[in-house]
This record gives structure tokens, sequence and C-alpha cells, in this order.
């Protein structure tokens, strides 16, 4: 029972999907938007697993003292910050008890972990406390604060949309970049003329790569440029539809094998 | 009490205004021609010949397709049509439910605090003059109240209809450029929306041949004529074909393999180089690193990467190495908890199974990348192995874990980033080859019995698309193609 | 192996540090240089290019500023270029923007090229010396900006009636009927022929319900990707020239002779391209090396 | 800790001091010092990745850790936010929604929406050592309803629509042999090279599709069929590398602009 009810749900609603396909009536959509909006709620809640695994994965290398561990304290303040500015904004334009009470938040947080990986329980236990108080008394005593998003003054929580702008965005952005690196180091280390496949490979990259070079002989840029534009509108096509027609045979193959309760390999062995 | 008053001072607003609102909807459609230079001999073009209509098939409803004959001034004749303009006609009880929809809005701005795109003067903004005297409490109830109201009203939309051509006015519904010969009046379904079209209820609709100079002649009234949902899709019949025609061959080839008929699959390069990599990496005393990619679970290409996962995983507890798979999915983590957990029990060695094994490190595409960097430089993994999703983050992965000297074998479904770990990587499974490999790794005779289905199907497949080229060359051919198109 | 390395087998395992190091000196190192590339400019560019350059002074031109700030980085320097060269010219331009978040970017542009049309230039081009004086651009004389209206479609087909029909007044609210440079003009008649810089969709109506109905020459700047997918209406005569990227930019800067933003990603672009090929073949050449002396060992 | 790793750290922190102070100094704006932390911040981050092209560093380390604790926070308040608080609370009931300052949204079957609130608490139960059975459940929904889902679509997009797609007309224009030789010319949009094309979509493709045949051995003409597939597959992955190139350089000159430009201000 306990391994077979999950297979037949997967029976059930794939079963189910595959004939809401052919049926355009209201009420079939209905259940699908249903269906869908499921999903997205589910997903949600495991965030919170992975959040959850995040921080015990942390406080693990910690208490261990593992290699880098000290940096396990860099990824819990930034969650935690974040995660109080995401559920909080100060009312006004006054930062006074609004700080304290994210730093009394931040402290109590920090004191917590000590708690769980120090030996010294009591210290910690206290100090924590003590912030809690804190944070509990500004909380019911000061209105500077408040616990909405949506709302457009939610929005304006500064402090939030500067950490995305200005720590999130540059560390995507610069990643990103990176590719530029990586591409002509891939390129210097993978493209030899090992055999006829390389060459290939190679090539074309090339004739791709010089397609607006202005210093070479003969009429070569506008010959190059020319076949660079055919190699890219008439065999790409057909490769890309070669794969295209696999791919989908491959999905289309899985998911039914995944209906019919043939592949189990996704839940351990069936 | 008090929100029994309100409905009706909404409806009074509502009643008030409503020559106003008549007004706006005949012009509506106007709204860029009443500022023409006036012209002084207005000549009528002729009116659009010959309106059709029908049930647009195959939907849910709400939704009607008409059809006209141009006007013979449109592209011929004088050549002055600019455009055609759709009306629909509607009953009196519409426009009154029309009314409490508007103000239902102006609520909703207000609980939004979006009001200020409302321009003074306007319908609109009495509403909100007068609402805006309540508290947020009392409009939730006023809101929850209109909302019922509007759904009780809108029962009797379908009676009202039948009055036509009393009690009712015109609508404009939309505008299409000269040339046009036909419009598909997709009504919304949503009935607290402006756009609804009632299902079963008398639609009239008529065309207005419109010039540069906003003269305008309507063709004649087409009605009634009704909308409805269907029950089945017919323009998806050729895949009711496709669906009984590969299930059917999947599961005679399944059969097959179960009786025990020797099944051959080719060999894929990738795959064996992972039972080669795990004995490396535990020679060498270092982790292996597995990554799923940026995949949600439901993505085929994740669970075709957990059976190889879980493949990995047993080698992988039997030989005694150490594993690392960082998620970017919690979901997905938590599906390759399952899978290596039992891996491991599979393997009877379900001691050595950690927990973190299988963590998560974040949801967003840079950051997750980042870390596995760091892991790959810190851990050096002696196997990198990439299967599943893929986006921009291919080339980062496979550079650094080349860098750190790792064997690396990958394998998506993401065409754009295929070149990248073919270039990147030691062994690339390339496309499809993702999905065989899952099947191939089991040796199991079943998985095996689908792929004998799936190469069937792409000898059907180019079969059919030689027939095609054949007949392409000829005028009936064109029929042969239009069985594979299928409308929506 | 205990064998000394020689240069080839160096070429083959360079580390790759010095392969970034090279890479991001180039890049910085042309960003920040001021100096100009040659671009091979292609038959597409030079029509329009040509076309351009034929017109009268006091013609009249529509540019049709059709992208949103999305595609910007590719059709921004077409716009500058393709303005600034009639401008020079004393031809007269009408911009529309039929792209809903398009008109308050293209407002920016005309500004801009307006301030740089202040400074006296010399351009060299068709092998003739062009001395233009600076001038003031006014509104309303030199150019007028129509602005945003919904229905693209029936807007190019208004336009082909009178442009009054869609808009009585300018985007600035001016009557187009104070404009000194709007009278007696009434429609597409009096336009030499429109520009359409686009980043989507709306290039097609330009195509069906302007060309098609108004027969004015037609020419495009598109985004690099959509360019091969508008190549068969160059064949067919509808389109007279097509831009394509940041290449087509270069390529217009380069025939006018006025080097500017297209250039300078160019330049960058070239020079890093450089960089990847010199590498490849780095490797290559050390690879066959290397593998002869191992053949040659081998015997 | 060794003493050049605290002289560069001492170093590094100097510099990236100066250019708080000296931005500070010459922003204009309501907060100038807030503002120009803010971009040395950012720079600071831009450089510690970066950093990590010559080697792993601890500054690279701090911008990493960094990052993964602020980014999977963020991707949880924006989640919560959006669905739970914009999706599902509004159906719950009109109390919560109005702590939340959301709207109540009406309807029959908002029951239903309990259903996955259970299925996200059986999801939770992994944490638990006796209920992590039941997590399969939520999962077996997930898998269960994107199979049916992708079963049908990709059946309809790939299979049925990619046959139509691959019926290219081989004779193009045709005339008969005269007009052909009499018309010949070898430009793009020429008839030659417009059924050359043709020729090689339609013989690439089903090369392709031969080279994912599995149950055959690739020997004798199906083995050679394969080999054209194979060396077509590469000529694209090496042109479709070679394109990619140029909008990676781009993103590079990006980064460029902001340390240049928005930073030092050295490059106008």
């Amino acid at each position: 029972m306990k391994r077979q009810l999950p297979f037949l749900l997967v029976f059930l609603f794939g079963a189910f999907m595959v004939f809401q396909y052919y049926v355009p009536h209201e009420s079939s959509e209905f259940v699908y938007e249903f269906l869908l909006d499921w999903v997205m709620i589910i997903g949600i809640f495991a965030l919170a697993l992975g959040i959850w695994s995040l921080y015990t994965v942390s406080v693990d290398k910690i208490r261990h003292k593992k290699e880098n561990w000290a940096y396990s304290y860099v990824t819990l303040i930034g969650l935690f910050i974040m995660v109080v500015l995401g559920f909080t904004y100060k009312v006004g334009d006054s930062w006074g008890f609004y700080s304290v009470f994210v730093i009394s938040l931040m402290t109590l947080l920090g004191f917590l972990i000590q708690t769980s990986v120090s030996k010294d329980k009591g210290l910690w236990l206290g100090l924590s406390g003590l912030s809690l108080v804190v944070a509990l008394g500004i909380a019911f005593t000061d209105d500077s604060w408040g616990i909405a998003f949506m709302t457009s003054e939610g929005l304006s929580n500064t402090m939030f949309t500067n950490f995305a702008d200005f720590v999130l965005t540059p560390i995507l952005a610069t990643m990103f970049s990176l590719l530029a690196f990586f591409i002509a180091s891939a390129a210097y280390r993978a493209f030899r003329a090992r055999n006829i496949l390389a060459t290939l490979l190679l090539i074309a990259a090339i004739i791709v790569m010089l397609r607006f070079n202005p210093y070479m002989p003969f009429g070569l840029p506008e010959y190059m440029a020319k076949t660079s534009n055919w190699l890219m509108n008439v065999p790409n096509l057909a490769a890309q539809r070669a794969i295209v027609i696999g791919i989908g045979l491959g999905i289309v193959a899985t998911s039914l094998k995944v209906i019919l309760g043939i592949e189990r390999g996704y839940m351990g062995k069936g | 009490m008090k929100v029994k008053l309100l409905i009706m001072v909404v409806m009074m607003l509502a009643l008030s205004s409503f020559c106003f609102a008549q007004d706006n909807a005949t012009e509506a459609g106007t709204e860029d021609t009443d500022t023409t230079a006036v012209v002084e001999s207005i000549i009528l073009p002729a009116p659009p010949g010959n309106l059709t209509g029908i049930d647009k098939p195959n939907d849910h409803g709400h939704a009607a397709i008409l059809s006209w004959d141009l006007s013979p001034d449109d592209g011929a004749g004088e050549n002055s049509v600019l455009k055609y303009e759709i009306y629909k006609w509607v009953p009196q009880l519409m426009l009154d439910i029309n009314l409490v929809r508007d103000s239902l809005s102006v609520i909703q701005r207000i609980l939004r605090n979006t009001t200020s795109g409302i321009t003074e003067g306007t319908q609109a903004d009495s509403m909100k003059i007068v609402f805006e005297k309540y508290s947020r409490d009392e409009l939730f109830d006023i809101r929850n109240t209109l909302i019922a109201h509007v759904k009780q009203e809108n029962t009797g939309l379908a009676e009202a209809s039948n009055s036509y051509p009393e009690n009712g006015a015109w609508l404009f519904v939309d505008k299409k450029p000269s040339g046009t010969k036909s419009f598909v009046h997709i009504g919304s379904k949503d009935f607290k929306s402006a756009g609804f079209v009632p299902d079963f209820a008398n639609l009239y609709y008529r065309v207005d041949a419109v010039t540069i100079d906003g003269a305008k002649s309507s063709s004649k009234v087409l009605g009634p004529i009704q909308t409805s949902g269907q029950w089945y899709n017919t323009y998806r019949t050729p895949v009711v074909f496709s669906v009984l025609f590969f299930t059917l061959l999947t599961i005679y080839f399944v059969r097959e393999a179960r009786k025990g008929a020797d099944l051959y699959v080719r060999p894929l390069g990738g795959i064996e180089a992972v039972d080669d990599a795990i004995g490396r990496a535990t020679e060498m005393g270092r982790p292996i690193l597995y990554v799923l990619g940026l995949g949600s679970a439901a993505d085929i290409a994740t669970i075709a990467s957990f059976t190889i996962l879980g493949r990995v995983a047993k080698k992988v507890a039997e030989y005694q190495t150490e594993l690392l798979v960082p998620t970017y999915d919690p979901i997905v983590m938590t599906v390759a908890q399952e899978v290596v957990k039992s891996a491991y029990l599979d393997a009877g060695r379900p001691d050595a199974y950690k927990e973190d094994t299988v963590h998560f490190v974040t949801q967003s595409q840079f950051a997750y990348v980042a870390a596995v960097n760091g892991i790959m430089l810190r851990e050096l993994p002696a196997t990198n192995v990439y299967m599943g999703k893929f986006f921009a983050e291919s080339l980062i992965l496979a550079e650094t874990g080349a860098l750190a000297g790792s064997i690396q074998i990958s394998g998506t479904d993401e065409i754009a980033q295929i070149p990248f770990f073919i270039v990147a990587c030691d062994y690339t499974l390339i496309g499809e080859e993702l999905y065989a490999a899952s099947a191939y790794l089991g040796k199991e005779p079943v998985l095996l019995g689908s792929l004998k289905a799936q190469d069937y199907a792409k000898a059907a497949i180019i079969l059919l698309a030689v027939i095609g080229v054949v007949l392409a060359q000829f005028e009936f051919g064109a029929a042969f193609v239009n069985l594979f198109e299928v409308a929506n | 192996m205990t064998e000394k390395k020689n240069i080839f087998d160096k070429m083959m395992t360079l580390d790759r540090r010095w392969v970034f190091l090279f890479l991001i000196v180039v890049c910085v190192a042309t960003y920040a240089a001021d100096f100009s590339i040659p671009i091979n400019t292609e038959q597409e560019t030079e029509s329009i290019f040509n076309f351009l350059d034929s017109l009268p002074p006091d013609d009249i031109v529509l540019i049709a500023i059709d992208y949103d700030p999305n595609n910007l980085a590719e059709l921004h320097p077409m716009t500058y270029a393709v303005v600034e060269h009639l401008w020079r010219k004393k031809v007269k331009v009408i911009f529309t923007s039929l792209s809903q978040l398009g008109p308050a970017m293209a407002d920016q542009a005309i500004r801009d090229i307006s301030d740089s049309l202040k400074i006296d230039k010399t351009y060299n081009y068709n092998g003739v010396e062009h001395n233009f004086k600076g001038r003031e651009i006014v509104n309303g004389v030199d150019y007028t900006f129509l602005g945003y209206k919904p229905y693209y479609a029936l807007i190019i087909l208004g336009m082909g009636q009178d442009f009054r029909l869609n808009f009585p007044n300018d985007y600035y609210g001016t009557p187009l009927d104070d404009l000194p440079m709007m009278q007696g003009v009434i429609n597409y008649d009096q336009v030499a022929c429109v520009v359409d810089l686009s980043g989507g969709n709306i290039t097609d109506a330009w195509i069906s319900y302007g060309q098609g109905r108004f027969n004015f020459p037609l020419m495009l700047g598109l985004t690099g990707v959509m360019t091969a997918q508008y190549y068969p209406f160059l064949g067919s005569g509808q389109v007279s020239g097509i831009m394509g990227g940041l290449l087509g930019a270069a390529q217009y800067e380069e025939l006018a002779d006025n080097p500017g933003r297209a250039k300078d990603g160019m330049r960058v672009q070239l020079f890093a391209h450089y960089v990847i090929i010199l590498f490849i073949v780095l490797g290559n050449i050390g690879y066959f090396m290397s593998r002869r002396k191992n053949l040659e060992g081998g015997n | 800790m060794k003493k050049t790793t605290i002289i560069t750290f001492a170093v590094i922190s100097a510099l990236f001091l100066v250019s708080w102070i000296a931005k500070g100094m010459f922003t204009e704006g309501s907060s100038p010092f807030l503002d120009g932390f803010l971009v040395t911040l950012a720079a600071f981050l831009t450089l510690a990745i970066m950093s990590f092209l010559y080697k792993d560093n601890p500054y690279y380390k701090f911008a990493e850790h960094l990052f993964v604790g602020v980014s999977a926070a963020y991707a949880m308040c924006l989640g919560f936010w959006s669905t739970i608080v914009g999706n599902l609370i509004p159906r719950l009931s009109s109390g919560i929604s109005e702590f939340f300052k959301v709207s109540y949204i009406e309807g029959d079957y908002n029951f239903i929406y309990f259903i996955p609130i259970i299925f996200g608490i059986l999801l939770l139960m992994r944490l638990s050592p006796r209920g992590g059975w039941l997590s399969r459940w939520p999962l077996a929904f997930i898998v269960g309803t994107t199979a049916g889902l992708n079963f049908v679509r990709y059946l309809r997009s790939d299979f049925i629509n990619q046959v139509s797609s691959t019926i290219v007309p081989l004779m193009i224009d045709w005339q008969g042999f005269g007009h052909f030789f009499s018309n010949l010319n070898f430009s793009a949009t020429g008839q030659l090279v417009m059924m050359f094309s043709n020729l090689v979509i339609f013989i690439g493709v089903t090369c392709g599709i031969i080279y994912f045949y599995f149950s055959k051995e690739h020997t004798g003409w199906f083995g050679r069929a394969s080999k054209i597939g194979i060396w077509i597959l590469m000529i694209t992955f090496g042109a479709s590398f070679g394109y990619t190139v140029m909008g990676r350089i781009s993103l590079l000159v990006g980064r460029i602009t902001f340390l240049f430009r928005d930073w030092l201000e050295i490059i106008s």
C-alpha cells in the first residue's frame, strides 16, 4: 500500500491530464487551472524544505568546524536578513526603532545558532532570550514597522530592494559575464582538429566567428558572411529539427512510462 | 443594514449615469475618428455584405466567429474604406451589470491603493468619490455583496437577450483594418469581467464599414447566434491517433521484452564511461559530483536524470565512494534524496547514506552555479556528471570542472547548450540519448522495450516525410501535409 | 614524460589564466581606446544608405522607431546613424513610435541627436568630402514626432490617408497644421521613403499594410536574430534594404563616415573574436607539431 | 593567518573605504553615503567574483556564500508573497485575506484549495522520521500531472507538427530543365541554392534521426547515414558555438562599463 498508492496517483493524474487535453469545455479547463495552481503552491512548501536543508547543512558545517565553516555564517546572515527585510517594512521615514528591531532579530538568530552549535548553551540561550525580549518589545510597543509587502508601502522597503539591486544583480551579472572568459578558454582547449568530427566543429565555428572580419583579401569577408548565414539557416535548421524530434519522442516515451508505472526510478526503487 | 443601503446607492449611481455610459459605449469605437477635420460632403461607403457567424468550434465557449464580404468600396470602387468596426447588441441588463462591474473595479483599485490612474470627471471618478468615504472593512463587504449581485444577475442574461431589439444597445467590440473579412470575437468566461459573453444566450452582431472621414454604413444584423463549449476538440484527432499508435507500440514491445526477446541497444559512450569514472574516483579517493541541472521535478529530463542518479548512487555505495548532489529545486532535492537513499539500501549499505549527500543550495541560477563552482574547486571531485536541464550556466560549470581536472560526463535536452557541453566535457549525451541512457543503464527489458517503440516512431516519421516530399511536388500533396497540421 | 617541454607543448598546454588575462586586457583596451576599424559593408545596407544619401534637402523621410528598450542595444545605434545622416543633409524627418514603451526613448534619442548636430563636422564618403556646418535642429521645422497610438496596423493604414487622422497633434501636443514642415504634407505621397526600425512583428504590418498598399520605398532595421527571416522580401522587391543588428548599424556608420556606438561595440567584438581565434590557432599548431614530434619519436 | 593575507586584506579594505568616501562626497542625492556604499559594494562583489578566474580565494568565497544566502531568501520571500499570499490566501478565507491586505476571491470550489495545503504538509512530513513515506504522495501528484501534460503536448509539437514541417518541396519553381539551366545563378535567393538548401534540410533531418536510432547496429548504409547525421550535428554545434561568442562578449562589456564608468568614472 505504502509503495503502490503513489504510483496509482501518478497514473490517475497522468491519465486525467491526457484526457483533459481533448476536452475544451470550461469545466475541464477549470480543473486544469486548479491543478496547475496546486503544483505551484506545493512548490512553495517544498521551498521551505529547501531552506531548512540549507540551514542545517550550514549549521552542521559550523558545528563540526568543517573546512571553510566561517563562511557559513555569511550565508546564514544573508539568508536571515533578507527574510526579515522581506517580511517587514518600516512605517514612515524614521529608521530609529525599525533598525533596532531588525538588528535584535538578527542577533536573536545569531545567538540561536550559537546555542545549537556551542557547548555553553546556557549563556547563548540567555542572550537570545534577551534579544527576543527587545524585539518583542519593539514589535508590540512601537508602530514603526509592519508586516506587509504586496501593498505599495511594503514594496518601498528600501533595504530589501537595495540588497536585490546592489548584491544580487551585480553578482548575477558578473557570474554571467564569466561566460565570455570560459567561451574563450573552452575554444582554446577543445577546438583541436583531432578527428573529423572535431575538425567539422572547428571549421564551422571559425567561419561563423569570422563573419564580420574586415581584414581579409579577395572578397573573402562577404563570402564568410554569406556562408555563415547559410550555416545558421540550413544545416542548423535540419540538425535542430532532428534533435527536436528525438527529444520529443524521448519525452513522450518517458512520460508514458511514468504514467504506466514502468519507469519508477524517480521514486527510488519501486 | 448599511450594506443594503450601499447597494441602493450604487444602483442609483448606475441609473443616473446610464445615459452617459451609453454615449460612451457607442462612441468608444470612434475615438480616433471624431477628431477628424470636418469634411463638407460625406460620402457613405457601401456596407459590407453577407455577414455570417457561428459559434467558435472546439473551444470552451464564449466565442464566436464572424465573417463578411468586403464592402465594394474596400480596395475597389471608391476605395474609401479604412476599417471595419464590429458591434454587438446587448440587453439593458448587461449594461446595468457592466456598471456594477465598473464600480467593482473601482473598489478593487481603492483597496489596492491604485486609484491614481483615474482621470477626473469620468464615471470612475465619481464612483471613486462615493466609495472612498467607506472604511476598508465596509468596502470588503460591499465588494462581496456586489459580486454576489453580479453573479445573480448574470443568470438572467440569456432570457433578457430574447427581447431584441427592444431594451438594449449596440456595444463596440473591436476594429479591424480594411481588407479583413473575418473576426473572432473571443469573450471572457469570467462573469466579473466586462468582456463577458454568456453562453447559450442570443447574440446579435453587425459590422460597419468606416471611411477616413468617419462616415460609416452598417451591414445587416446577424443573429441570433449562440455560443457554447464543446466536449471534444476535433482539431486534435491526429493527436488521439498518435497517442494510440505510440501507446500500443510501447505496450507491445514491453510485453515482447518481458517474454525475453533479445533487444539490441547500440552502445552510448557517455554511459559506458560512468562505471569507469566511479572506479577512478574510488582509486583516487575523491568524491563524485552529480548535478541535476535547473529543471524542476516536472521536467522529463530531470526524471530521466533521477534514474541515472539511482544507478550512479548504487555503484557509488558499492565502491564506498563519496557522492555530492547539490540541488537547485527543493522538490528535486526531495526526490533525489529518495532515489539516493533507496540506491544505498539496494547496495546493502544503508548505513553509509548521509542526509546531506543531497542538499539544497538556492533557487537562483547563478548563485547555484557559484556554489557548485566552489564545491568543484574545494572538494576536487574525480568525476562530474551533469544530467538534466541546463541553461547559460552549462559552460561555466563544465569549464570550472575541467579546471579542477575532473572527468566530465554530461547530457541535456536543451539544444542551445549541447554545443558547450560537447566542447568542454569528455562525454556528452546529445538530446534523446539522455532519455535512452536511463533505459540503457537499467538494462531492464521493459525499459529497453520502450526504446524500440521510440525507434519505430522515428521510422514512421522518416517514412511519412519521404512520402510527403514526393507528394509535395503535386497539387494533391497539400491534402497529405494537412493531415499533420493540428489547428489548435 | 621526462623529456623537456618545447615551445609547441607549451602552446598546447598554456595555462588558461593567460587566455583570461589576454581577453580582458584586449576588451578593456579596445573599449577605452579611440580608434576605428574598417567595416565591410554589404549590399543590403548600401542600398539604404545610397537611397537616403541621394535625397535632396527638404525631402521628408518617415522613420518608425518601433522597438522598445529591450532591443535598444542593437537598434538605437541605427537610429542615431540614420537620423544624423539625414539631418546633416537637411532632410526632414517624421518620427513615429508604434511600440508602447518606445516614445519616451525615441524622444530622448531625438534630443541627443539634435545636440550632436550643433557641432561642425566633416565627413568623407563616396570619395567626396562633405562639410557640414553645425546648426540648431528645430522641432516642427526639421522634424515632427508623432508619438504612439495603439492598433499599429490601423495607424499604418490611416497614415496612408492622412497623418492628421490618427495624429491630430504631435507628441508634444502641437496641432500638426501648426507645424511649418507639415504644411502640405498629407500622407505617404509626400514622403520619400519609410525606414522601419523594429524588434518585433510591427515590421510585418509595415510590409503588408504599408508598402503593400501604398507602394512607398520601405527600408528595415532589424535585430540580428530577425534578419534572416526578412531576406525573402528583399528578393521580391517589397523591401529596398535591410540593416541587421549591431553589424548593420556599424555598416551604416561606416558608409556615412560617422563612427559611433555601433562601431565602438563592433570594435570590442572584433578584437575579442580575434583573441579567441588566435588561441584556437595556437592550440592547433601546438597540437599538430607535438603530434608530429611524437610520431617521429615513435618511429 | 599568514602575514600576506592580512596585508592584502588591509589594502583591499582601505581601497574600498577610500572609494566609499570619495563616492559619498562626490555624488548628489538624498543619502549620498548610502548610495556610495552600495555602488562600492556592488563593485567589490563584481571584482570578488571575477577574482575566481585567477583562483579560488577568500573574497570569492565571501561573495559566493553571501549570494547563496541572499538569493535563497529572496526566492522564498517572492514565492511566499506572490504564490501563497497572491494565489492561495485570497481563496481560503476573507479573514486571513484581510490580514494580508489582499482581496478575498469568492468561489464555490474554494475548499479544493485546502488539498494543496494538505499535500504541502505531507511533503513537510519528510522531516519526521516516521511519516517520510507520506511525502511521496505530493511528489506522485506533481510527477503524474506533468507527465500527462507533457505526453500529449510533446506528441503534438515534436512529433506530428515536425512531420509537416519536414515536408519541404525539393523542386522549387520547377519549369523544366531548359528553364532551369538558362536561369542558372548562384545567388543566395536563386533557384539552385534554394533547391540545394531544401535538399540539405531533408537529408539532414533524415540522417539526424537515423543517428538517434538506438536499437539497430550502425553498420552498412545505415551506419553511413548515421555518420552524415552526426557530421551535420557537429557542423551545427560548431556554428552555434561561434554565433554565441558575440552575445557573451556583450555581457563582459556590460560589466566593464559598470566598473569603469559607473564606479570609477574614468570612461565617459
